[in-house]
């Protein structure tokens, strides 16, 4: 009898041991690298700051996917941001008209590239690490996750990696895109087709996901309005690996251009088997994998082929451009943002970094316009934004239906070409005042 | 007397194989039926199809008045058919009590799970496996398990039993009380039908007889008729294991 | 009429891509007829194979062809070095254990595979040329891959059905408490089996590396169509895998000539389901 | 004392998941809340999974499948017809109900691994096929519009309501997983787990008893799914249909220990845990998914009974007082 309870305390014990555990288990958070240590290490505060200087620092929180699969692509991110504050941190901070200095802390964690994990971490950044504002996550998918948190909480979010347009359509008020809409992907691209062959004839083919979906829905009625006949409509599922059959029924409809794709390892599969199968076709133009440098691992199945792009070293844009327009131009140049990336991380920049720097630069002018720190004052900040900076043009859609909508941003079009050594680079070939080289047209002999 | 079961032509086929060949008799309640012949004659296969694990591909099963032919084991189960097997089933990871009121819960009587326990713990008793009501049936030696296997049928409360072997592998005392027990069992009402290697068993416990030889029926009849019958000896004459025992036997 | 043209010129293309899936779906069904197992641990073996055909070209600068003579051993002993492990304390447990700790090695393949490859999709850029035929361009990769698979095949058969090994190995799978008692080391049999299947997993992957991109993630689809194969051709049954491999590299081919491709897996799965309820054993196998 | 024996087996379980719902609650904090959600997320999954898996035997690979459809259903009601939250949620788990119902007396029939295989099957079609379901929103999926959490209080109203709701759909999965565990009913799946064959034989329905088991394994999913996509805002045909968290259900009933009440509990309760602080310890981090194949071989191979298992094997008392 006395054993037995024993026993019983003894399962008791475990139980309650299971559960400590439990709440002990929470995750740690992921060292910002170099950023907290630069705040509090840099020199004195600015000179001209007036006698009562407030120093202030701003927590900005965010997660990042260190594991699973949108790895590579949220790292690039994570460091242009962390160049960013960095550098206006190592700047002695923001000065606003009150004399208090703006500092800026980054908080965040590993979401193993999981919707799931994403909402419990931004609930953490802003219920317990007080985070002030948040940046996004990579991808659509864990944005939205995200979005819905930030929302909840009353948070801002700026968004960076994130290009789907059904998250800005929830009637979520806080949540500002800086990626041109999924929508308006591949219409500049049909803008420049129309300059090279009016008559050509469009097979779609695409991805059968969340984001190439999107994309379609927006290129199609594009493409049709612009006097296209668009020959061929075809989704694929994600893991596909043999494009054969589909080549063959791109070959069968008889068209001369091949628009969409989806993510990397479909799109440079399909970029591969199209030049394998040789059926002629004159323009391709393929979603997400052509900008990234990895493509030229193709070969000879790179050439030629084109991309859309958020931001490309080469084509960065200018303070004249800025000034040709009419808008505020704010921010570093185009070389001088590489330079420091490249002396940060020995690495170019990709869109990615671009994006993650910029998110932090946007945050930067809202606080600046806004002159405060408070929620509601930056909001304001954000939907009144209108300015130029490398990146390109930000401006948001303030409607109720789509707030928040990235509408001033456009994009490039990069084309894989050979330069005089024979080596494959990527080239800006649209739009014509910032391309570096004229597109090839047609690739292959019609 | 009514008929409580009738086979009536049954052939059984399993690809080119003929398992059981036109076997025919009648069961009126109350009997001990024999059913013994050499190894692979069918005599479990003869048990599979008359409590339908398998169907015939011919002929015709009455249970009750009713023709139960294409029926399922769990229907003939609830109609009051419960069996043992020659290669027992335990269930390992519930304890014997458990095992018991399985039969119970399912069977004839469709009873709850708290008389099925009451059930249960009389059967059990009945059977001499009182002491290890709580332990898991995997845990049981090979004469329990055989035990186990008659309690689980009993605890049905069934009209027929179909008893498979229910004395192989068991020690002579132990035979003993397994034979008493089939006799208590047919006291309180119950129909058995048994497969037995064991010619002296058969021989003494069965009213009648049914002697099967390659799935065809080859004699019936009351012990004396079988014992004597030249077509039995023969056919066991070709199996000297099982001649060494009629001779032992008798 | 249309869709006539389109069959004839996807059909030969599938059939060739369907004699790898064979190869792959040999090995799972080669596991499975002899010990009963279900080899969670497939897909990331069908990567790793990958990975080597990776290493010999790029790396190492042999020819990927060649290669298949230092990935096969390798995946040889990998297959052995699991079965040791993770399998033979599980080989007569119920089919949740032998199935989780499949799985288990699953996991920690990709998870060293993620480690030191990341997630990333891989090339290996070898290019054989192609031939047209009519309407069809059927590529070099493909027809040398094709070969490959029936050579491989062809050798399979010839080791079970000539070799004294081999004969354990049918022996083993067709009653192992009868094999042992006639004295064949049933253990050394299961894990060279194991061997066996791994191994053709590893060539199978090797040779898709050859025309397909690939990641450590890439295996899990091959897995899964692995799965298909055997229900279709007969779990256990190599033959069965071969023309199992075939029927589902021409239904990927037929399918998009009559609807959207992302239709495809829809109709994959659900002739899976099919055929497992139709024929446990196979629509190719033989019946029990 | 025997009579509190005989409730023990429910009491404990449902203290660990009163545990769970009061810890945030106490504490305060929000994201402690989001951590609890998540494991009793999982609580209540893998007691629906252990009534098909530990009492009938039968292997489901893709028990997921009913949390995905049964989600989608009452999402798509939520969202694009106006239902309210409730009626989703009824409908979501009546509807992965029915679709277990028509699945049961198709594939049922498959014992051992054939049924597992065709589990899966069933997950991958189903996958495939809502991606390309129109009426689901495709590839594109659902995305629930934000004023929709208006008519719940407001959005963080509405998450304290969803992380009530899937504590009370824990105590539901586990008081059913409890109530199937000591019924008749759930002595003839105990049966059908042990020998199919011997049950059937001793008057077991079992084609019915596991129809109706696979039922109510699936309906708590059913209404998980609805939830989860609630509480998440959105979902797309491959966050409603992973083949791995099948998977990872089974290994939380493996490592508490199937056929028990308080088994999969367990087992979640240390999957949830393993995994995070696997995923956030710096010197697992980039192993942590080969640690956790390794612990788990560890345990399929030296305690395939899971823990609960193990200890109602050491002792007859723990054994009458552990479900």
């Amino acid at each position: 009898m006395k054993r037995s309870l024993f026993n019983l305390f003894a399962l008791l014990a475990v139980l309650s041991l299971a559960l400590a555990a439990c709440g002990g288990a929470a995750p740690a958070p992921t060292a910002a690298p170099a950023a907290t240590t630069a705040a509090t290490e840099a020199p004195a505060a600015p000179t001209e700051a007036p006698a009562v200087a407030v120093e202030k620092t701003v927590t900005v929180g965010f997660t990042a996917s260190q594991t699973g699969s949108q790895e590579v692509s949220s790292k690039r991110q994570v460091n242009g941001f962390n160049l960013w504050m960095n550098q206006v941190n190592e700047a002695g901070g923001l000065t606003l008209s009150d004399g208090t200095i703006v500092k800026f802390a980054a908080q965040s964690y590993d979401d193993e590239s999981n919707k799931e994990r994403v909402q419990e971490l931004y609930t953490r950044l802003i219920t317990e690490d007080k985070a002030d504002f948040l940046i996004s996550p990579y991808s659509s998918g864990l944005t939205a996750a995200a979005a819905v948190i930030a929302e909840q909480n009353g948070k801002l979010m700026i968004t960076t990696g994130a290009a789907d347009d059904d998250t800005y359509k929830q009637g979520y008020t806080g949540v500002f895109q800086l990626y041109t809409p999924g929508s308006l992907y591949l219409t500049s691209t049909v803008d420049m087709i129309k300059t090279l062959d009016p008559a050509a004839k469009i097979a779609i083919v695409n991805e059968s996901d969340k984001f190439s979906t999107a994309v379609v829905g927006g290129l199609k009625p594009y493409a049709v309005a612009q006097g296209f006949e668009v020959v061929l409509e075809e989704a694929y599922a994600s893991d596909t690996a043999d494009f054969g059959p589909i080549i063959n029924k791109i070959k069968d409809s008889g068209a001369t251009v091949v628009l969409g794709g989806g993510h990397y390892p479909d799109g440079s599969t399909f970029a591969r088997q199209l030049y394998e199968r040789k059926i002629g076709i004159q323009f391709i133009g393929i979603l997400v994998a052509p900008p990234d440098s990895k493509f030229s691992e193709l070969g000879d199945a790179a050439l030629g082929v084109t991309g859309p792009s958020q931001w490309e070293g080469k084509a960065t844009h200018t303070e004249a451009e800025a000034k040709g327009l009419g808008i505020e131009w704010f921010g570093p140049s185009g070389a001088d943002f590489a330079a420091a990336f490249e002396a940060a991380y020995g690495d170019k920049p990709t869109y990615h970094a671009a994006g993650g720097y910029t998110a932090g630069l946007l945050l930067q002018k809202a606080i600046l316009n806004a002159d405060s720190v408070d929620s509601e004052a930056v909001k304001a900040a954000l939907d009144a934004m209108n300015i130029f900076t490398f990146y390109g043009g930000i401006k948001f859609d303030t409607s109720a239906e789509a707030h928040g909508l990235q509408i001033g941003h456009s994009m490039v079009v990069i084309q894989w070409q050979k330069n005089d050594a024979g080596e494959l680079v990527r080239e800006v070939v649209w739009p014509a005042d910032v391309a570096t080289k004229s597109p090839i047209f047609p690739i292959t002999a019609p | 007397m009514t008929l409580l079961l009738q086979v009536q032509g049954v052939t059984k086929r399993f690809g080119g194989l003929q398992a059981l060949t036109q076997v025919t008799f009648d069961l009126p309640a109350g009997e001990i039926f024999g059913l013994i012949g050499p190894n692979g004659a069918g005599k479990t296969t003869l048990f599979n199809t008359i409590n339908g694990v398998y169907h015939p591909e011919e002929g015709r099963i009455v249970f009750q008045g009713k023709d139960v032919t294409k029926m399922k084991p769990y229907y003939l189960a609830k109609m009051g058919m419960a069996r043992t097997h020659q290669i027992v089933r335990p269930l390992n990871e519930l304890t014997v009590r458990e095992n018991v009121m399985v039969g119970a819960c399912f069977g004839h009587e469709n009873q709850h799970l708290a008389s099925a326990a009451k059930i249960a713990d009389e059967v059990l008793d009945f059977v001499k496996l009182s002491s290890r009501a709580d332990q898991l049936a995997g845990s049981l030696n090979v004469a329990q398990k055989k035990r186990l296997e008659m309690a689980r049928a009993l605890a049905s409360h069934p009209r027929l039993l179909l008893l498979d072997e229910v004395l192989a592998g068991l020690n002579p005392s132990e035979i003993d009380g397994m034979i008493q027990m089939i006799l208590d069992i047919r006291t309180q009402g119950v129909t058995i039908i048994m497969i037995e290697h064991l010619m002296k068993a058969v021989m003494n416990v069965s009213d009648r007889i049914l002697v099967l030889d390659y799935g065809e029926q080859i004699a019936e009849g009351n012990p004396k008729e079988i014992a004597s019958d030249p077509k039995v000896i023969e056919a066991y004459l070709g199996d000297p294991k099982l001649a060494e025992r009629l001779m032992e036997d008798d | 009429m249309q869709q006539l043209n389109l069959l004839l010129a996807s059909l030969p293309d599938g059939i060739l891509l369907g004699f790898v899936y064979g190869v792959a779906a040999m090995g799972l069904t080669l596991i499975w007829g002899v010990m009963n197992v279900i080899n969670l641990s497939h897909g990331p073996i069908i990567s790793l194979g990958m990975f080597g055909a990776y290493i010999v070209f790029i790396k190492m600068g042999i020819n990927p062809y060649l290669g298949l003579l230092i990935i096969a051993p390798l995946g040889l002993l990998l297959g052995v070095l699991i079965y040791v492990v993770a399998v033979h304390r599980v080989i007569n447990a119920p089919h949740l254990s032998s199935l989780l700790a499949t799985f288990s090695v699953n996991m920690i393949i990709i998870g060293l595979g993620t480690a030191a490859f990341t997630t990333s999709p891989y090339n290996v850029d070898f290019n054989m040329g192609s031939v047209t035929l009519g309407s069809t361009t059927l590529l070099g990769t493909r027809l040398i891959a094709a070969l490959a698979a029936i050579i491989a095949t062809g050798s399979l058969y010839l080791f079970l059905y000539r070799t004294r090994p081999g004969k354990y190995i049918r022996a083993v799978a067709n009653n192992r408490a009868a094999a042992e008692l006639m004295g064949i080391p049933s253990s050394r049999i299961l894990a060279l089996s194991f061997g066996l299947g791994t191994m053709l997993a590893a060539i199978s992957g090797a040779l898709i590396a050859t025309f397909f991109p690939f990641s450590i993630l890439s295996g899990g689809g091959y897995e899964l169509k692995s799965f298909v194969i055997g229900v279709l051709g007969g779990l256990g049954n190599p033959i069965g895998a071969l023309v199992g491999g075939l029927a589902l590299g021409a239904l990927e081919a037929i399918v998009p000539a009559f609807m959207e491709t992302s239709w495809v897996p829809v109709i994959e799965f659900g002739l899976f389901i099919l055929a497992l309820l139709v024929r446990p054993n196979g629509l190719f196998g033989a019946k029990e | 004392m025997r009579n509190w024996q005989k409730y023990i087996g429910i009491i404990i379980p449902l203290l660990v998941v009163a545990g769970l719902m009061l810890y945030p609650t106490v504490t305060g904090k929000a994201a402690a809340r989001e951590t609890a959600f998540t494991i009793l997320k999982a609580i209540a999954l893998a007691s629906s999974l252990n009534i098909l898996l530990g009492y009938t035997g039968y292997v489901s690979f893709g028990h997921i499948v009913f949390f995905g459809f049964g989600g989608y259903v009452g999402f798509y009601l939520l969202s694009s017809q106006g239902a309210s939250l409730w009626i989703a949620i009824l409908a979501g788990g009546l509807s992965s109900g029915i679709l277990a119902f028509l699945l049961g007396k198709a594939i049922l029939r498959l014992r051992g691994a054939y049924f597992a295989l065709a589990t899966i099957g069933v997950n991958e079609a189903m996958k495939a096929f809502i991606n390309n379901f129109d009426l689901f929103g495709g590839p594109t999926g659902i995305t629930l519009n934000f004023k929709t959490y208006l008519a719940y209080g407001g959005a963080s109203k509405a998450l304290e309501m969803a992380f009530f709701i899937v504590g009370g759909l824990a105590c539901l999965a586990i008081i059913m997983s409890y109530v199937i565990r000591t019924s008749k009913f759930g002595l003839g799946l105990l049966a059908i787990r042990e020998n199919e064959d011997a049950a059937e034989v001793m008057g077991v329905i079992a084609p019915d008893a596991k129809t109706w088991a696979y039922v109510l394994s699936a309906i708590i999913p059913g209404m998980i799914g609805v939830l989860f996509f609630f509480k998440n805002g959105n979902v797309e045909p491959h966050d409603a249909f992973p083949l791995h968290a099948s998977i990872e259900l089974l290994v939380m009933v493996m490592l508490g220990g199937q056929g028990t009440v308080l088994g999969p509990i367990l087992g979640a309760f240390a999957y949830q845990g393993m995994r995070g602080y696997l995923v956030t310890s710096d010197f697992f981090k980039d192993i942590q998914l080969s640690v956790s194949g390794a612990l788990l071989l560890i345990i399929v191979l030296f305690i395939p009974a899971g823990a609960v298992g193990w200890l109602r094997k050491r002792s007859e008392l723990l054994r009458r007082v552990l479900a």
